[in-house]
């Protein structure tokens, strides 16, 4: 069990949405995972599952949570309580949002750190100025100081696990890669094992050990970072480094991906990208892809074996 | 337009509301007797001829409860239809013009909402003379100021939204905005608020008519019955027993078919805290 | 010039009142859009460009500072350009009018003009990717994208001469923002309307834009051809934005 | 500085306010159809008889002046005096005063010490899809029943079984129940509105306990709108306690007006009235002043 | 006179009772039980007079004095202020039983001629302040009420001077006989005044009151209670048996039920003709039905075209079933009646009425085609105060027969008097109402001519012979002939059909046998339910 995170098969229903269909996901510990999806790709779902935060409409259908080997799905309040308390951390997309509005940031460091925390250690730790910002309300702060507290919070204790879902979306670009600075030196310093959830592939890319990117409710590639950017296995992977505007050399028309993102209200009966796949074929409409190890990566692709090399051209 | 599904619980109450409009349609037709006519002896309980016992004055009591309902459905509903144009007017206008006309407006209703609600009905009652105009205007004054405050939020909400600005970008004039755009885009409010509002109708007609001040006998509505009723629920409990569960049964049904159409207009997530 | 911009500054007053304080949300800013042309604005939350969007909209009047629209100030009355300007706004939420059908929503700006819709609407649907069948369905039932599109056959169903597109394609996913932004291109290049492309990615102004200014703080720093964003704009700050890409 | 701004706008708004009700029910009362003259003397009265009553109390001259000259008095603390009791409005209404406002005081008193646990207890366990069918049904059934409604059932019960109604206990019991009610469902509105926000979700994967978020982070979020409602309902409660003060036989303020606009008797419904309303907005201010205290993004409002 | 429409209509409801048996005059000692609903003649209750005398009485009645005049007794013109300023004030001469004059502040009087009376003054008589009452206090308060603008001054007859004879008697004259003088007489706004105060300026009348009466005032909250305590000085040795009586006023019925079931007061007045059913499982409560000269009548506007021509007034009043508006309305408590108020000696016989005997509904439907008026629709004015509405109700469907379509126009008792009283010509079609009865049959016959009323002239038209009529039965001294002329007046009225009287008003006391030994007149002239209080018992223990 060097595995910190396993996410086993995991599905989980919205009413009558699907919002994970059958998702695998393991980190080791101290690893940096980045998890890429487009917006209803399940990665927040993913996300909120692994601390069990889902919202009381979600189902989880099948498939199973272990953080640290133990059960998440199956623990008590008190022991999840407990496991969520010494072994995880979790940052939010809205930093300001994220923090209580009617208590000064001090205050409420001090409700998490105990009485014989150190406020304003945890403050410069996260590079603040531990007495202006202890007393201001989380509205007077700016995004990126909001969201520096945020991460002081969340890393008060230590824990082995991070769980950053979209944490830099709502920041400026400076801010963005300053606050990442934060998270990153901490976790490492504290050898914690960060999962970044996160729709920007190159700027995941850059800063975690691995990559995992999501699609229509499953982990549709996994491996090292520079493997999956550089040589993708999955022809969503390469679809997606290839339509970002920002990759496209000037004057070159951009290669968008035909279609559109899939809403599942069920199981996928095939491969949940089969209808915008240039590459697929008539069983990828009917047979669920298994994984399949290529290369370094896992990818759950009929064909991504037969693709290897040609995936590479479009990126 | 989303297909309207809702919980058992306000399908229940939308039946239950349902049942007793039939009951005040049938009360038109005279279907269980004319309510006035004096069919039997004074204070008989329930039996052949009168199903519901009679009143004071040998009246069989199921007709007076029918026209009862009628007469306060219709008196609420009529005066929720004026609130909720006069809100949507007020309302949107304020929301999405702002500045002095906004100012005036919601002036004018913390003025009306200052006002306790039956100290209000009182004055208008005393104003229009008791009955059924005063009870319609007290309805109407009553649940106006909240109304209208809350399609002014959501018409507040509403300008801001892009298909408003892309019409006035094309040069749509203010009618157009208003009537295409903001108010369609307000009536969820509006039909939630009108359920409300219509339960509170059915108090304050009650209450207004328990006080003399509202719709006068021998025309029956459930506060004249239950007024009536009240005085002999010692020796003749089936004078109340019956407007009062019938009208415990009105305000109940349209409160909850109200949350029902709530959660379904502002469906809202709910989160466990453990 | 279709559109000229010269030193506009807009302020909002804020805060209590005799303790209000003046905001510049731009100051001092000027540029122009010349016919066929499309100037993309990038800049950060707070730049000051959604501020721009609106003055060159002729949604609100400058505290300073002229704008000209074809050379002449903004008529008193709206309606006078009726159809002339055009807009593609930023949620593809709230783009539409939930109850409208989309026929009905794109027919809207010939409406106004008192013009029949005959069988434009459903050309127009067919010009941005959409059959015909779409004008029937209401915005509840089509995806992000295809939103963004009917909003853009809204937009072109009067032949502006000028098109604003603030944060067109910002809410759109990755794999559907290129879509659009192609869609973009051809159209201006049948129609060959003016644009202002406004938006907060880089990448995706500088694939359609012909020139580009960057704002920040509400002002503009720099204004430079598209094909200087790919290798070194001159202002750091523009170089930062590009590193960031 | 800014608090004094802040005190200064709302009095010169609230004065408004209250003004704009004068006129109201000044023009109201003056639009009735009846006579003080006929009500108060009766139809054996002579027409000298009732040409002296209207020179008695003013009532002869225009409504203009009579508006300019009580708006003067009441500058100066004087409501009028009452032409059926011929006593000072002001003296009669302070009698009356502690009646209701024990009445309303206790009812809100239940309010808050019931409601709001109810709400928050109800909205933490809520399950989707609307959730708890029976409270849901037991709070729709506490606003449902009018005070006037069970109020008649309390009186017929109490006094079947020869039990004593005087004391407020009962009237207030009574008077609670759709404020408790309605208490419980704003609670929990608010509570659930905190409960999906962000910060609730943060506290809760930092492994917090409900009743430690509840206590911290929930109570002070949500008190915004209950606040509010606060207010609402006392004003609410000042019309419901007139309802109750007549069954229960109390001499409150609110059955003395109503009699009052019964005998036109209009110094005393102008003075009860403009009473009521300034309660409400009294109310009113010390609520947003709550609010703004408990909830600082919402004191900084301009 | 009473007929005020609001106050009136709470007036009947008020109070209470009891006569000990001491009063000289009074029934006979000891009627065993004690208080019953059913008492010896004349009498609906008898106090218990073995009963310890002291303690405290509490009543409920539901409301309270109220009127512009204050409490003035010589300008109140409503039995609920008559009754409690009857507790204060006392008159020279008041009624028994069977409504015959009785000695009160006069110990006796002569009737020299019928145009004289003269009067010997009780001697001891102090006003609650200790001081004694003079002669002068006596001529003073009758001069006084004939100068004053009080609708009692009509009442009180002819009256042309008034003079003090010697420290013990006064000597009243008058212009012309009139046989109800000395009923008159008997009723609150006659009552003695402390003259002397009132012209040293140390009393007003309006704002407190004083008076020779068993109980003084020690407490007044308007609308919410009165307290009165013994007056120490009171002639009556013995009186009143209570210390003490506090007066609740409760508007809603349901509160004054509720308190004398729950015996937080001894005794109520109640407004529903059923409280009786309606207490039967109430242990140790009694209800009495008190029976009242008072009387509902109907108002046909005849200033209104629907209702100018006679027949069809005739034919209204024809098709009306009193006896159903008798036993529905009222429960069977109230009883016909013609303009002299059923139950007063020498009233005439209801049934002997052309109304009555003149073929019902058929008849009625029959006039109404030959006056042109088939098909007559017409609004019922009325205001909210039971019974009133019921009255209203059974009219209603007595009228449907005769194929008359009524609309009930129910308001609040100021808007109805606005309406009813306010404007000449009045502009309603038609109204109800009720007037106090009084304790002569021919005091009430006054209201019939809008001349000497003022207050109907609005809806009422003056007719010559029937004024006669009324001043002729008001001169006629009692025995058969004036019985004759009263009945000449009824039928009149009858015939007239501008105010129909249509049954008497019942009121409705319920009390604890356990706490409270009360007495109770059978019937009633003034409304004045607590005329014997002070003869009340207390129980304890």
């Amino acid at each position: 069990m060097n595995e910190l995170l396993e996410v086993d098969g995991l599905v989980v229903d919205y009413g009558r949405a699907r919002a994970l269909d059958g998702a695998d996901l393991r980190v080791a510990a101290g690893r940096t995972v980045g998890v890429v999806g487009e917006s209803g790709s399940g990665k927040s779902t993913l996300g909120a599952a692994i601390g069990r935060l889902l919202p009381r409409q979600a189902r989880v259908e099948a498939g199973e949570v272990r953080v640290g080997g133990e059960r998440m799905l199956d623990l008590r309040p008190a022991e999840l309580r407990r496991l969520r308390r010494g072994r995880l951390g979790f940052v939010f997309q809205d930093p300001i949002a994220s923090l209580d509005p009617t208590m000064r940031v001090g205050r409420q460091l001090r409700l998490v750190l105990g009485r014989r925390g150190d406020v304003a250690a945890h403050l410069a730790r996260v590079g603040l100025d531990a007495a202006r910002v202890a007393s201001a309300y989380p509205h007077q702060l700016s995004g990126g100081m909001a969201q520096r507290v945020a991460i002081a919070l969340a890393m008060a204790a230590s824990p082995e696990l991070l769980v950053a879902d979209e944490p830099t979306a709502s920041l400026d670009a400076q801010v963005r890669e300053k606050v990442l600075d934060v998270v990153f030196a901490l976790a490492a310093e504290a050898g914690t094992s960060i999962v970044w959830l996160s729709h920007d592939l190159p700027a995941v890319a850059r800063r975690c050990d691995r990559v995992a990117v999501m699609y229509g409710g499953r982990v549709v590639e996994s491996g090292p970072a520079a493997a999956v950017l550089g040589a993708p296995a999955h022809p969503y992977t390469a679809a997606l480094a290839g339509s970002a505007p920002a990759a496209a050399a000037p004057g070159v028309r951009l290669r968008p991906v035909p279609g559109r993102p899939p809403v599942l209200t069920g199981p996928s009966p095939g491969c949940a990208f089969e209808p915008r796949c240039p590459f697929a074929e008539e069983r990828c409409a009917v047979e669920r892809p298994a994984p399949v190890r290529v290369g370094e990566q896992d990818a759950l692709c009929h064909r991504a074996a037969d693709l290897v090399g040609e995936l590479e051209v479009v990126a | 337009m989303k297909k309207l599904r809702l919980d058992p619980l306000s399908l229940a109450g939308l039946a239950c509301l349902l049942l007793l409009v039939l009951l005040a349609l049938g009360s038109l037709v005279d279907a269980a007797g004319d309510p006035d006519a004096i069919v039997g002896p004074r204070l008989r309980p329930p039996g052949p001829g009168w199903w519901l016992g009679t009143d004071n004055l040998g009246r069989s009591v199921l007709p007076r409860v029918m026209e009862g309902v009628g007469t306060t459905l219709l008196l609420s509903s009529a005066a929720v239809l004026v609130t909720a144009a006069l809100s949507a007017g007020f309302g949107v206008l304020a929301g999405y013009r702002g500045g002095y006309l906004n100012e005036l407006i919601m002036r004018v209703v913390e003025v009306l909402y200052s006002f306790p609600a039956i100290v209000l009905a009182v004055l208008v009652a005393a104003v229009a003379g008791p009955g059924q105009l005063a009870a319609l205007a007290s309805i109407v004054l009553v649940t106006i100021p909240l109304m209208t405050r809350l399609v002014r939020a959501a018409a507040v909400a509403v300008a801001g939204r892009d298909y408003v600005t892309a019409a006035v970008i094309s040069g749509a004039r203010l009618p157009r905005v208003l009537g295409r755009h903001v108010l369609p885009n307000v009536a969820g409010t509006i039909a939630v608020q009108g359920t409300y509002a219509l339960s509170v109708g059915i108090s304050v007609e009650g209450g207004l008519s328990f006080l003399g001040f509202g719709v006068q006998p021998p025309q029956a509505s459930l506060g004249v019955l239950i007024r009536q009723g009240g005085t002999y629920m010692m020796a003749a409990p089936w004078l109340i027993i019956g407007p009062g569960a019938v009208l415990v049964l009105a305000i109940l049904s349209i409160n909850v078919f109200g949350d029902g159409l709530r959660d379904r207009f502002e469906p809202r997530e709910t989160r466990s805290l453990v | 010039m279709i559109l000229e911009l010269d030193d506009v500054t807009v302020s909002f007053t804020t805060g209590p009142p005799l303790r209000r304080r003046r905001l510049d949300a731009v100051r001092g800013v000027s540029l122009a859009v010349a016919e066929g042309e499309t100037l993309g604005v990038v800049g950060e939350s707070g730049s000051g460009k959604t501020t721009t969007s609106r003055v060159a909209l002729g949604l609100r009047r400058p505290t300073s500072g002229t704008v000209l629209f074809d050379g002449r100030p903004f008529p008193r009355r709206r309606r006078d350009l009726a159809g002339r300007i055009q807009a593609v706004l930023q949620h593809p939420h709230w783009s539409l009018n939930p109850r409208m059908r989309v026929g009905q929503s794109v027919a809207e700006p010939l409406a106004v003009l008192g013009r029949p819709a005959g069988s434009l609407v459903a050309e127009a649907l067919e010009q941005v990717g959409l059959g015909a069948g779409f004008a029937e369905r209401y915005p509840h039932e089509l995806s992000g994208g295809q939103r963004q599109r009917v909003s853009i056959a809204r937009a072109l169903i009067t032949r502006p001469s000028f098109v604003v597109l603030d944060e067109a394609v910002s809410a759109l996913d990755v794999s559907v923002q290129a879509q659009i932004l192609n869609l973009l291109k051809d159209l201006q290049a049948e129609f060959r309307f003016s644009a202002l492309f406004i938006s907060h990615d880089l990448g995706a102004v500088r694939y359609v834009a012909d020139r580009i200014a960057v704002m920040r703080d509400g002002e503009i720093v720099e204004t430079a051809a598209a094909a200087a964003f790919h290798t070194a704009p001159e202002h750091p700050y523009s170089r930062q934005l590009l590193e960031s890409l | 500085m800014r608090l004094l701004l802040w005190w200064a706008g709302r009095a010169l708004s609230s004065a408004v306010t209250l003004l704009g009700i004068s006129v109201l029910i000044f023009a109201a009362l003056r639009l009735m159809p009846g006579g003080f003259a006929e009500t108060i003397l009766g139809p054996f009265a002579t027409p000298e008889q009732k040409a002296e009553l209207a020179a008695r109390y003013g009532l002869d001259q225009s409504v203009l002046a009579q508006y300019g000259h009580w708006l003067a008095a009441v500058g100066t603390g004087d409501f009028g005096t009452s032409m059926i009791s011929r006593q000072p409005v002001a003296a009669e209404l302070a009698a009356r005063l502690p009646v209701t406002a024990r009445l309303t005081l206790l009812a809100v008193a239940a309010a808050v010490l019931a409601g709001v646990p109810l709400g928050v207890v109800t909205a933490v366990r809520a399950r989707p899809g609307g959730g708890g069918g029976a409270g849901r049904l037991l709070s729709g059934l506490g606003v449902s029943v009018p005070e006037f409604a069970l109020g008649s059932l309390v009186v017929f019960v109490v006094s079947r079984y020869g039990l004593q109604t005087t004391g407020y206990l009962l009237p207030a019991a009574v008077l609670s129940i759709f404020a408790i009610s309605a208490t419980a469902r704003t609670t929990r509105d608010a509570v659930l509105g905190v409960l999906v926000e962000q910060h609730i979700t943060a506290a809760v994967a930092r492994g917090e306990t409900p009743w430690f978020i509840v206590r911290h982070h929930i109570l002070r979020n949500a008190a915004g709108p209950v606040l509010t409602l606060t207010a609402t309902i006392t004003a609410y409660l000042l019309g419901g306690a007139l309802i109750v003060e007549y069954l229960f036989n109390l001499p409150g303020v609110g059955s003395y007006v109503v009699q009052a606009v019964g005998r036109r008797d209009y110094a005393v419904v102008q003075a009860g009235v403009l009473l009521a309303a300034a309660v409400f907005i009294v109310m009113n201010v010390l609520v947003d002043l709550l609010v703004g205290l408990v909830d600082p993004r919402l004191g900084r409002r301009a | 006179m009473r007929n005020r429409l609001a106050c009136g209509v709470a007036a009947v409801l008020t109070a209470t009772v009891t006569s000990a048996c001491g009063g000289g005059t009074a029934a006979a000692p000891g009627t065993p039980g004690g208080a019953d609903a059913t008492g010896p003649p004349g009498y609906l209750a008898l106090a218990d007079g073995k009963l310890p005398a002291g303690g405290a009485l509490t009543f409920a009645v539901h409301i309270d004095s109220g009127a512009a005049t204050g409490l003035d007794p010589q300008l109140a013109d409503v039995a609920t202020s008559w009754q409690l300023m009857s507790l204060v004030y006392e008159t020279l001469v008041t009624v028994g039983p069977d409504f015959a004059p009785k000695p009160a502040l006069a110990e006796s009087w002569e009737t020299p001629d019928p145009k004289t009376y003269v009067f010997h003054l009780r001697k001891g008589v102090a006003f609650s302040n200790g001081r004694e009452m003079t002669a002068d206090d006596v001529v003073g308060s009758l001069k006084r009420l004939l100068a004053a603008k009080s609708v009692w001054r009509g009442q009180l007859g002819p009256v042309e001077k008034v003079a003090k004879v010697d420290a013990g008697t006064v000597k009243v004259t008058l212009a012309r006989p009139y046989t109800p003088f000395l009923a008159a007489l008997a009723n609150v706004p006659a009552a003695v005044l402390p003259m002397k105060e009132i012209a040293a300026g140390s009393l007003d009348p309006a704002k407190e009151m004083l008076g020779t009466g068993p109980f003084k005032v020690q407490d007044h909250r308007q609308d919410v209670s009165w307290s009165f305590v013994r007056n120490e000085h009171y002639w009556d040795k013995g009186k009143p048996a209570a210390d003490s009586l506090s007066v609740t006023i409760a508007p809603e019925e349901a509160a004054r039920v509720a308190a004398v079931q729950n015996g937080s007061a001894a005794l109520a007045s109640l407004g529903n003709v059923d409280s009786a059913a309606m207490l039967a499982g109430a242990a140790d409560v009694k209800v009495a039905t008190q029976a009242t000269t008072d009387f509902y009548y109907l108002m046909l506007n005849s200033r209104n075209p629907k209702f100018a021509d006679p027949r069809v007034r005739q034919a209204v009043n024809m098709a009306l079933d009193r006896k159903q508006i008798a036993e529905v309305a009222l429960g069977g408590q109230g009883r016909p009646t013609g303009v002299t108020p059923a139950g007063l000696p020498g009233a005439c016989d209801p049934a002997a009425l052309p109304s009555a005997t003149g073929g019902g509904a058929a008849k009625a439907k029959e006039l109404l085609a030959q006056a042109g008026a088939a098909g007559l629709s017409f609004t019922l004015t009325i205001y909210a105060t039971e019974p009133a509405p019921a009255v209203a109700q059974v009219i209603q469907q007595n009228l449907q027969q005769a194929g008359v379509t009524v609309r009930i126009e129910q308001m609040d008792e100021a808007s109805w008097a606005g309406k009813v009283y306010g404007k000449a010509p009045a502009p309603f079609d038609s109204a109800l109402s009720w007037f106090a009865g009084y304790a002569d049959p021919g005091m009430v016959t006054t209201w019939w001519n809008p001349d000497v009323a003022g207050f109907n002239q609005g809806f009422m038209r003056a007719d010559k012979d029937l004024n006669a009529l009324i001043a002729r039965a008001g001169e006629t001294p009692a025995g058969p002939e004036r019985d004759k002329a009263l009945a000449e007046v009824c039928a009149k009225v009858d015939t007239d059909s501008q105010m129909v009287p249509l049954v008497t008003r019942p009121a409705t006391i319920a009390y604890r046998a356990d706490a409270v030994s009360p007495s109770l007149y059978a019937t009633e002239g003034y409304g004045n339910l607590l005329r014997l209080v002070a003869d009340a018992r207390v129980k304890r223990g």
